[in-house]
């Protein structure tokens, strides 16, 4: 099942289950999604359960924070994630704020999803990834699913989850195939890293997209240089494992993080300040990231090649890493 | 000011005129109580302000503090409005607005002192009261945040088939904010049961409405939804309970939501730090406080029949509940330190964030993971 | 649908009644032939459009590409209402108004294909064109984005003192974003010479305007800030050009900003991604296609006194341009790897972020630092 | 002079310098400011030099955006930074991209002013410090002044600037009292820290109000342990003077990094990866991270008090990372 048919069961899945559980978004019915993950719902759950919006992103992300302070459980799409910057005071200053600052006394268990990402020309506007900025909030979980399992997983725990959570999906790997389980209760525990490729020269820790490329990355690696990378997929920003990452570099004494987005003040910097504060003493080399070059994406598509972390760059850090070429 | 109707709407004309003035009605004992205990809400309110900033300027309440008095008919007109199944959402102005839905005068006080038995247990302070217990869902400081949210509830009363409205409070100065446009917009189009509650107070800050709104009148702008919209003197406790009164039943009937701009005036400065006369002259407030609302509903008191001793009783218990509400503030301990991340996220998030420790910057572990983060 | 004027506006009620059609008055020479440029701007976009989508499908061409084919009769007629000294503001359906405003096809054509003398050298794409020699400042791809933008200068116009107005397009969806709210508020509190254009072109995606707005005739909502706003039949270039024209002057002349609303309808997809047709119906994209703008002021031409030939020369010619545009665009080199980060940041820079580069991010140094950083 | 009163002249100066100069936000004018730093200018200038605005901050940030792209140099007031997530698209998806997004043809040199920072019992959602976030934006630039003479001297090189520049004041220390250079040509250039107080045992890095704590921290650790503590005041968050920062690391092999802002994904998550790759070899111990903690801000003085990063915190982190107590 692709990654896209997992959220859609997901989806789905908690609609039958929970009542309360309604999507709400641009296109999300009629148009069964920009990105067609939520086709054929309104067919089969209705109108008020699967919303159609204008465009007004701080007008219903803020209503999906009304209504899951009574209770409900508002799943809101979000076109892709460049947009919810409109809706960035309602995500930041309202839903996050709810239950810490009314004392404990109301909850706000909203989900947000939207896909992240570059690639595919989409130039400076629409190519962003800042999901760190939502990660560094407290009152806010952030997730990061990287295939279709964990898709499936996490979107099934966000729903079930008493607090606003982030889901971050991506774009590219919307096609990508995958074994699914397929019991509705099977979710993904949130706050659990996975161990995505086990090995002991080094460990790539990324999330999302970049988790993909870094797989790539440890098979190429394997095969040319007989370097075996450990891959450890987040999947979960806030709460952050850092355990699972610690115990890996404990292991290779080795990190290089992969992430999509900008890597100054992005979510690589807060795994490298973590890595050399839990692993001072095990680091045989900096801490590496590997990101996004640090420019508003252009439109010309070899410039955008350049400009993300695809496999050569990735390839090149670790080697850089290892003190291989 | 003109109280004038907006063109716009089916509502206003299929609604039943305002009620005509209670006094050429004969007035029933029990009308005469209820308007004996708006008199006394409403003293309670003033009494309320006065004590806070007498506190404020003591040291005893920090932070911003934004003070209500002579705005009071609005408030207890618009929540006596109210039924008990109804939501009620606020901006930071809001200590008349959780006195008059009920909310002891202790439990906001308490609040006011940062203390564990304050409403919000000391986290929110002024500007985040609330009582979800009585439908009270906040108490917000950013300018017109609260509209999304508001509209949010009224949504999920619907979706919960509960025929209850939201009255959403706002200032003036909110309606020039996006998120006004988009909640109204929203409202109208899934035909909400909200009602959008404009206080008027003429400034916002030091900016007056003409200097902040292209159409000063605002309740004309909700025609740009098709939506209803009307304004009151809001200093006329009948003609904001009658509007309100109308307009909620109409929100929770037919779900049609609508806007009711209410025109008054702030006697304070904006906060408690703000004198309030770079902007307005002395003479502007004194004039105003000629037409005390408190007065003018002490007045048709009179004229209903009230004893005076009735209307002083009333002004003693009000002023002996907040000389109470200090007394209880002072007592109730503070908050416990090893609690400071409670309430951060749901209790039984614990496990989630177990694994989040190592590296962590310094003191968090204690001050945030042991206390209480998840818990 | 009716060709309805605001009520709420003295700017209607003063401004000349709109143009007869010009059939009843005698035609001169320079009439038709200014008719028939815009024939030709009209036929150029179209084909532009076209060949646009076919470059798109044969993978030269990359990114959302958004088509006007159908909107031809308002972007020539808003445009050509524009004086030299006008700025023009646009979303990202921005082809059509790039070209009407003189902004050769090849450094069009060399932009979608991502090339060095594209009209943003290869930065911006479809989405962002824009030529500042022409007062066109984007292109923009955010649903109301443009408009704050386009506001500010309008504002900038006026604080350079020059007799000039804005003209700000947007979409039909755009007017549910607060940013719309907050743009007219401003542009009517402080007179600012605008005119927001909406291109109401029945959908926003699959979103119907009736499923959108709660006030669907979007220039009503001009009325909310005492601003003019009418409507008008967008695939009428005459009807377009008297209501434009007469708005521009009055925001040039009189600092009187409004709405105007063109109807009219999108024949392709939102986007060349999307077939468009999940939304609406087969019958419904032919029905509209049945009155083609451009076959409507082919009528005009013809009634006007026009020779065949001379259209035909008109359609050869903007397929040649066309023509020309692609080969153009073909020879352009793509930008250097070596200039990727040149034009982040104003000339002058290097020195600011020489000292940032210790610690950087893998292959920092040599893809951004090296490449032109704020040089 | 106060940081205030510096502001103010930086302002008047620029006003006086340049007829493109003009200030525009919520009570500038006849309010004279929320914070008073615009006190005078309305009367001094005029209402076209001096433009109060209505709550509108996505309208006026991004009016400021446009009237930027005239030539015109806006100088944009926003009460507090907690405002600044309403104009967060225009901020990110618009006066950042203007430049690249447009292939260089286009500037956008606007200045948003801002006061950042918590105390004063303001609660959640007016008590926090987002910098961070737009100095991981490329195409931004994003100052910090914390002590007058900076004040004056970045908000002018600010103004000066042909990009779009974020100053990020601080509430508490507008009234801080400091030298402050008259001329009127005086500039603190972008992108350069300043080493606030030399020391040799430990380098505290830095912003704002943090600046003002670690130097309190560096006098009394002087006296009570004799521990002699460097402090580099960043100044700049984007540009970043990493080289700064790395000679005092090489110098002194001890890092804590102090801010107010949350630490996770914040700032200071930057810096410590900055410097562990840096100063790989020279670092003695971890670098360390002290910050607001991760909640949202409670109002109850006792918990606001224990939640920030005072001097004992601070302190108490030096010594941590000297390995003393
Ligand atoms: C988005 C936002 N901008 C600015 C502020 C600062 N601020 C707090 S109250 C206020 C004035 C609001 O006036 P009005 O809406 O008329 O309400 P009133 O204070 O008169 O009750 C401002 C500008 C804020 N809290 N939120
Ligand atoms: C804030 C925002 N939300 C969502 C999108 C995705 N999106 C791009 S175009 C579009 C529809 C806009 O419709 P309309 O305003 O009618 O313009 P049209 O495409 O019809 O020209 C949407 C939802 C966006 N670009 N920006
Ligand atoms: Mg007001
Ligand atoms: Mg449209």
């Amino acid at each position: 099942m692709t990654y896209r048919e997992a959220l859609r069961l997901a989806l789905r899945e908690e609609l039958t289950r929970d009542e309360r559980v309604f999507l709400m978004g641009e296109e999300v019915g009629v148009f069964e999604g920009a990105y067609k993950v939520s086709a054929g719902l309104l067919a089969e759950f209705g109108p008020d359960r699967v919303r159609d919006t204008p465009i007004s992103e701080e007008g219903f992300v803020g209503a999906g924070v009304g209504a899951a302070m009574l209770g409900e459980r508002p799943v809101v799409e979000i076109m892709t994630l460049n947009f919810l910057l409109i809706a960035m005071d309602q995500v930041i200053n309202h839903a996050a704020k709810v239950r810490a600052m009314f004392g404990g006394e109301v909850g706000c268990p909203i989900v947000i999803r939207t896909p992240n990402g570059a690639g595919n020309q989409l130039t400076a506007q629409h190519s962003q990834s800042f999901e760190g900025w939502f990660a560094g909030t407290p009152g806010l979980k952030v997730l990061a699913p990287a295939n279709p399992a964990d898709a499936k997983g996490l979107l099934k725990a966000a729903i079930r989850d008493d607090d606003p959570v982030l889901v971050v999906e991506n774009l590219p790997i919307y096609k990508e195939k995958g074994e699914v389980p397929l019991d509705p209760d099977y979710l993904t525990p949130i706050g659990r890293a996975a161990v995505a490729r086990p090995g002991r020269d080094v460990t790539l820790v990324s999330h999302s997209f970049a988790t993909v490329r870094a797989l790539e990355v440890a098979q190429r690696l394997s095969q040319s240089h007989g370097v075996e990378a450990e891959v450890v997929d987040l999947r979960s920003l806030r709460p952050l494992d850092v355990e699972t990452v610690a115990q890996s570099v404990v292991k290779t004494n080795r990190a290089v993080c992969v992430e999509e987005g900008w890597p100054s003040y992005g979510v690589s910097a807060e795994l490298a300040a973590r890595i050399q504060s839990a692993c001072f003493d095990d680091l045989d080399a900096p801490v590496e990231r590997v990101g996004m070059a640090e420019v508003p994406l252009p439109y010309s598509k070899k410039l955008e090649l350049a400009a993300m972390p695809g496999q050569e760059r990735i390839e090149a850090a670790v080697l850089h890493t290892l003190g291989i070429a | 000011m003109p109280r004038t109707l907006s063109r716009s709407k089916p509502a206003a004309a299929k609604s039943k005129p305002a009620a005509k003035p209670a006094a050429v009605e004969p007035v029933s004992a029990e009308a005469l109580a209820t308007r004996l205990a708006q008199f006394e809400q409403m003293c309670l309110i003033r009494d309320f302000e006065e004590e806070a900033e007498r506190q404020y300027k003591a040291a005893r309440i920090g932070g911003y503090c934004h003070l209500s008095s002579g705005q009071e008919a609005i408030t207890v007109g618009a929540v006596d409005s109210m039924r008990e199944q109804d939501v009620l959402v606020t901006g930071y102005r809001c200590h008349g607005f959780a006195l008059a839905r009920g909310v002891p005068p202790q439990a906001v006080m308490a609040e006011l002192f940062g203390r564990r038995d304050g409403c919000a247990h000391g986290r929110g302070g002024s500007m985040h009261l609330l009582d979800a217990s009585r439908g009270f869902f906040g108490g917000w400081g950013i300018v017109a945040g609260q509209l999304p949210v508001a509209t949010g509830l009224a949504l999920g009363l619907v979706r919960r088939r509960r025929t209850a409205a939201v009255l959403c409070e706002l200032g003036d100065g909110a309606v020039n904010m996006g998120a006004w446009h988009e909640s109204l917009n929203l409202a109208s189009l899934w035909q909400l049961p909200i009602v959008y509650l404009v206080v008027n107070n003429e400034y916002g800050m030091g900016t007056s409405v003409s200097r902040a709104s292209a159409e000063p009148e605002a309740f004309r702008r909700a025609a740009a939804f098709r939506m209803h919209g009307e304004r009151v003197d809001g200093d006329d406790l009948d003609a904001v309970l009658e509007a309100a009164g109308r307009l909620l039943s109409i929100a929770r009937s037919e779900r049609r939501p609508a806007v009711l701009e209410a025109l008054t005036y702030r006697y304070r400065g904006h906060s408690v730090a703000d004198a309030g006369l770079a902007y307005r002259t002395r003479e502007e407030i004194a004039t105003r406080r000629a037409h005390d609302p408190i007065d003018r509903v002490a007045a048709r008191l009179a004229e209903m029949g009230a004893e005076e001793a009735e209307l002083t009783q009333a002004r003693e218990r009000s002023a002996q509940a907040v000389a109470e509400a200090v007394s209880f503030a002072e007592q109730s301990p503070e908050p416990e330190l090893a609690a400071l991340a409670e309430g951060v996220y749901a209790k039984g998030s614990v496990a989630q964030f177990e694994r989040m420790r190592p590296g962590s910057p310094f003191g968090e572990r204690e001050l945030v993971f042991d206390a209480g983060l998840g818990r």
